[in-house]
């Protein structure tokens, strides 16, 4: 079947991807990665251990959120990523890799086992999907728990370490738990500022029209669900070096799911800056309550509904609407070049 | 033999997730909601039975009789409140507040009552067995919760059926605006329907605490079985979510009777399977996905 | 407030934004059969919707038995006594007819329907009233909407599209039925675009044409030509411009 | 060879009709108006066109192929672009943006030549002074607009118009039908339901008359209009028929 494009004039237009000043958005961002790659050697011990707990969940939220805040589909099963990132990082070390060179692997793991769940997930819709994630994700996690190499449901040391220093281990896992938040936000940023980012923004928007104008929605979907797939594992290969320790009852957790949909939801779902500011404000609380149990979560997790209804755009997009501002530009600026 | 007897066993548990299950399937049939904090609900009923028994000085067996009114009100007025609220917005909004809400009620109650694991005593007959064969048993409690089930089952489907309020559910159900132009508020119903869904999982949690050891986060298994027999047994249908539940508890003795530790494996693998092959459930209608 | 029994008065309303029935008004008098006519899109069905209570009026007023009723939820407004059989019948699907009809009765006002007189009117209806309602052919379910709302017992009954998609034996056959509704007493409105069925049933007529009121009056004072004017917008036999 | 081809198509939701042997053919820069009375069956027939609904029976040939084999998307990148009745933007983008998603899935352009048609058929549509806002800032008439910009950017070789003029006023309506009469001088095939039907008698060359999924006249807009079938579709009975004639 042939197209036969109208006849238009060429350079109708000139696009410009970049809102004000890029230039200091750069310099801030150029800093901020140099300080937090030295950060184990600035900051002490203490802080250094929170900030690989946050980018851990910054990891998760990111991948949590492009899935929801663009493709709709909300998981609450994400945790089977979680889990098989950590546990395909065992198995790899088991086997004698390096675990810092099985996190990429432990991630293509995770993307490929993505792949056949989509066409199981995809049958459902709204909150019957989101179930079956969970459903997906308790399966995983029983099938791991009863494999005798992995410890059965006590689970296992990561082995792998024994070259390194313990000042050494602790900074590598800092390292990898920030250079995975690194590649997974700038991937996420550079994804939706490609030709899939438009149509997952079309998508959110609508899916209907989107279909119309030729988006191939349920594919657009997969490709979702498998990269948030392979960031998911990517996190869970580094909670696995941090511990260094895998167990089903930690990996598998649901309590994973629950803090990515809150920390998405209080910061702004479907943009890229809402999971890293709801993960500020989720760590923030969880230090200045952490001498009274689980307070925090019940907060964070009422602030999180409160948001839910009232203000649905989240913290930062009810900033951003208001003042028009956008750290991390995805959008097209367009500049006739008749005149 | 030994399989007759997990057929027994199945059946037996399978009332247990059926009655869990109705309130979950009515809400979504009424409201398109699928409440996900529904199997903490009845976790909190469980702590709140161990709780006010003393207080009032009635045996825990008859606990229900305050516990399940008291969660009747409160599912009508959570559903006027909150879940009205995020209905308003959109389905998404009822997934998330209802998520958050789970989460929120879990750690309240390991805040308020640590992870100790809870019964409900009820020190009676109950926890004897009747053995028809040699490796046939059926205990007492399972066989009064089974009866529960159908009963509680059958009164849904009769008041559904034969009184003017479960007609304006099922009116609801089927057309909102239609059942508003007959002089239904919708709201209300709404409200009813969820006063309903609370108080049978109020029971459900309740049986489940005369039967097992409960902690605070039990309620999401239970969500999960729950969720896992409506889909079985095809959405919409209240005999359906029984066969589901009967289906489901089957599968899981199979499981278990392979090996101990296949027990939650054998239910999800049937409901997998259910979700490849007949995705609309055994007794679902195709349009209802 | 007026003495009339419905009164609306610059009536607008909007979908989203577009603009579906504008500064429209026009009143309803007790015991007698209005018909809103019109093309499809002119804004009937909004109209009916929005004085049953199902749609949000950007502005204007309506006023029923002298009262302000705007803001009153529909559930509320037929407790009040306006009953609207909405377009494409909505009956209840998983219900058999008799349930159909229960729901209808089981808040209902007093007045002279009861199912008993809903079945007397429908002589075919007690034999079949097991049946599920998407078992009935599409006239049948008309019957039935039309008695779902008779068992409310309104005031002012408001019908819209009666006729669509069936056939014309089968209209003339519920049509006949109206008089006999408005001998217990009850005020009728129609919405129709079958120009025919309206102008002949009722004794006021009104037409919308894109929102618009473009006419209103007494059916023999109307010519046949101002109503296709005002039905079309435009003379149908003029020449094609290009 | 007809650039699309109907035959046969019947559809039913339970008990309603919503197409019956349906059959017409369109040929390449024509336009076709189709009216009709409520749940006639108008914007169903779109949506079997255009792939949201799945007809019953009978086939569509598009250019000689089987249209039934594709799917939405993959029909709109076969050249049928469509608008819907309420206008759906992507509300959160900017109304380039709209447009660049269709140039870029529907029209298969990568980069400036994406851009380009994008913004061309903004263009076309009076829309590129507004081509940096947000979509859900426009108006009902510039939404209208967006739609039609948004089927245009797909590349289409038919273009389905779904009540494009309905809610606008006679100036926005006579704006929008000089649109759409340069877009088919410029080869496009139309397919226009409307209820205004001064704007159509200004705009088509034949029209189709559909009444409970039946096609019951089509030829001249004129004939159509004036025919025994559409007057007593549309006025009813006999009594006023017959007084015109």
């Amino acid at each position: 079947m042939s197209i036969s494009p109208r006849e238009i004039g060429s350079d109708l237009v000139s696009i410009r991807r970049t809102t004000h000043s890029p230039g200091i958005t750069l310099v801030v961002a150029g800093a901020m990665i140099g300080v937090l790659t030295g950060a184990p050697w600035i900051f002490p011990a203490s802080f250094v251990t929170v900030l690989m707990n946050f980018f851990i969940l910054v990891s998760m939220a990111t991948m949590w959120n492009l899935m929801a805040g663009y493709a709709g589909m909300v998981s609450i099963g994400q945790q089977a990523f979680v889990g098989l990132g950590g546990y395909a990082t065992l198995y790899f070390a088991l086997k004698g890799m390096s675990p810092y060179v099985a996190i990429p692997f432990s991630a293509l793991t995770c993307a490929l086992i993505a792949i056949p769940v989509t066409y199981l997930l995809f049958r459902l819709r709204g909150g019957y999907f989101s179930i079956a994630t969970w459903v997906v994700a308790d399966t995983a996690g029983i099938i791991i728990g009863t494999i005798a190499l992995f410890g059965g449901g006590t689970g296992r040391p990561v082995p792998g370490f024994t070259n390194f220093s313990p000042t050494q281990i602790t900074n590598f896992a800092y390292l990898s738990c920030w250079f995975v938040a690194l590649v997974v936000i700038a991937g996420t940023y550079l994804l939706l500022r490609s030709r899939l980012g438009l149509v997952l923004s079309s998508v959110r928007d609508n899916e209907i029209s989107a279909r119309s104008s030729g988006v191939k929605v349920t594919s657009a979907r997969r490709t979702v669900f498998i990269i948030a797939a392979a960031g998911c594992g990517a996190a869970g290969a580094v909670l696995a070096i941090a511990q260094p320790y895998v167990q089903v009852s930690n990996e598998f957790n649901i309590q994973w799911a629950a803090e990515m949909l809150f920390v998405s939801m209080i910061g702004g779902l479907g943009t890229v800056e809402g999971p890293i500011i709801g993960c500020v404000i989720f760590f923030a609380l969880q230090q200045s309550l952490q001498s009274y149990g689980a307070w925090y979560l019940i907060i964070f997790g009422s602030l999180a509904v409160t948001i839910a209804i009232w203000q649905p755009r989240g913290l930062w997009g009810a900033f951003r609407d208001k003042f028009h501002i956008e750290l991390l530009p995805v959008g097209y600026w367009t500049r006739s070049k008749k005149q | 033999m030994i399989w007759f007897n997990l057929i027994i066993q199945g059946i037996l548990v399978g009332g247990f997730y059926a009655l869990f299950a109705c309130g979950l399937s009515l809400m979504f049939g009424v409201m398109r909601v699928i409440n996900l904090a529904h199997g903490d609900m009845a976790v909190v009923a469980g702590y709140v039975a161990v709780m006010l028994t003393p207080h009032f000085h009635i045996p825990m067996l008859w606990s229900f009789l305050v516990v399940v009114p008291l969660f009747g009100l409160v599912g009508y007025l959570v559903q006027r409140t909150l879940i009205q609220k995020s209905i308003d917005r959109d389905p998404f909004t009822t997934l998330l507040v209802t998520f958050g809400l789970s989460v929120v009620i879990e750690n309240a109650l390991l805040q308020l009552y640590t992870a100790n694991a809870q019964t409900i005593s009820i020190g009676s007959i109950l926890y004897k067995s009747w053995h028809p064969a040699s490796i046939i048993y059926i205990s007492y409690q399972s066989l009064v919760v089974l009866a529960i089930a159908v009963v509680v089952l059958a009164s849904l489907q009769l008041f559904l059926s034969k009184t003017g309020t479960g007609r304006q559910i099922r009116a609801v159900a089927d057309d909102q605006e239609a059942a508003q132009l007959s002089g239904t508020n919708y709201r209300h119903i709404f409200g009813v329907a969820a006063a309903i869904s609370f108080a049978t999982v109020a029971l459900a949690g309740i049986a489940y605490g005369m039967t097992t050891q409960f902690a605070p986060t039990s309620g999401g298994i239970n969500l999960l079985f729950a969720f896992e027999a409506v889909v079985i047994g095809g959405i919409g249908s209240l005999w359906g979510t029984l066969v589901g539940g009967i289906a489901l508890g089957i599968a899981q003795q199979i499981g278990s009777h392979i090996n101990p530790q296949y027990t939650l494996l054998g239910g999800n693998v049937l409901f997998l399977i259910v979700l490849a092959i007949r995705p609309q459930g055994l007794f679902g209608k195709k349009s209802s996905l | 407030m007026s003495n009339d029994f419905l009164a609306v008065n610059n009536l607008t309303v909007h979908h989203g934004q577009l603009c579906a029935v504008d500064d429209v008004s026009f009143s309803v008098q007790r015991g007698e059969v209005f018909a809103m006519i019109g093309a499809n899109g002119a804004g009937k069905s909004t109209l009916m919707r929005t004085i049953a209570g199902l749609q949000k009026l950007t502005s204007g007023s309506i006023s029923f038995k002298g009262q302000e009723i705007s803001l009153m939820p529909p559930h509320k407004r037929v407790k009040f006594g306006v009953s609207l059989v909405p377009e494409g019948r909505r009956l209840f699907s998983s219900m058999t007819l008799e349930e159909n009809l229960q729901v209808g009765e089981f808040k209902s006002n007093k007045g002279p329907f009861n199912i008993h007189r809903i079945y007397e009117l429908f002589p075919w209806m007690p034999d079949r009233r097991r049946q599920l309602a998407w078992q009935f052919s599409g006239g049948e379910q008309q019957s039935i909407a039309l008695g779902r709302a008779l068992l409310t017992n309104p005031e002012l009954l408001l019908i819209d599209e009666l006729s669509l998609g069936l056939a014309p034996i089968v209209i003339e056959k519920i049509y006949a039925l109206i008089p006999e509704i408005v001998k217990e007493g009850l005020s009728v409105m129609i919405v129709e675009q079958d120009v025919a069925q309206g102008v002949g049933v009722a004794s006021r007529v009104h037409c919308l044409l894109e929102g618009r009121t473009s006419l209103s009056g007494v059916p023999a004072d109307l010519t046949s030509e101002a109503i296709e004017r005002a039905y079309f917008g435009a003379d149908l036999n003029s020449t094609k411009d290009h | 060879m007809s650039l699309l081809q109907l035959e046969g198509v019947s559809k039913k939701f339970g008990q309603v009709v919503v197409g019956e042997q349906i059959t017409f053919q369109l040929e390449e820069a024509r336009a076709i108006g189709i009216v009709g009375p409520n749940g006639a069956g108008k914007t169903s027939l779109f949506g079997i066109i255009s792939g949201d609904i799945r007809p019953d029976a009978g086939t569509i040939h598009f250019e000689g192929n089987d249209l039934l084999k594709l799917n939405s998307a993959q029909r709109a990148r076969a050249g049928i672009g469509r608008t819907y009745q309420v206008p759906r933007p992507f509300e959160h983008m900017t109304v380039f943006e709209n447009a660049l998603v269709a140039a870029q899935q529907g029209a298969r352009l990568r980069s400036q030549h994406s851009y380009d048609l994008a913004y061309d058929s903004l263009e076309r549509t009076g829309l590129s002074e507004f081509a940096n806002q947000p979509a859900g800032s426009l108006t009902l008439l510039h939404r209208k607009r967006l739609e039609l910009s948004r089927a245009l950017a797909t590349s289409p070789r038919v273009l389905l118009l779904d009540e494009i003029a309905g809610g606008l006023t006679d100036l926005e309506v006579n704006e929008l039908t000089a649109i759409i009469r340069q877009l088919q001088s410029d080869g496009i095939a139309i397919v226009w339901i409307e209820h205004v039907v001064r704007a159509l008698l200004n705009t088509v060359d034949r029209l189709i008359c559909l009444a409970a999924g039946k096609i019951v006249a089509d030829g001249d807009p004129q004939e159509v209009l004036s025919s025994a079938a559409v007057r007593e579709l549309y006025l009813g009975g006999k009594v006023v028929g017959e007084s015109v004639q």
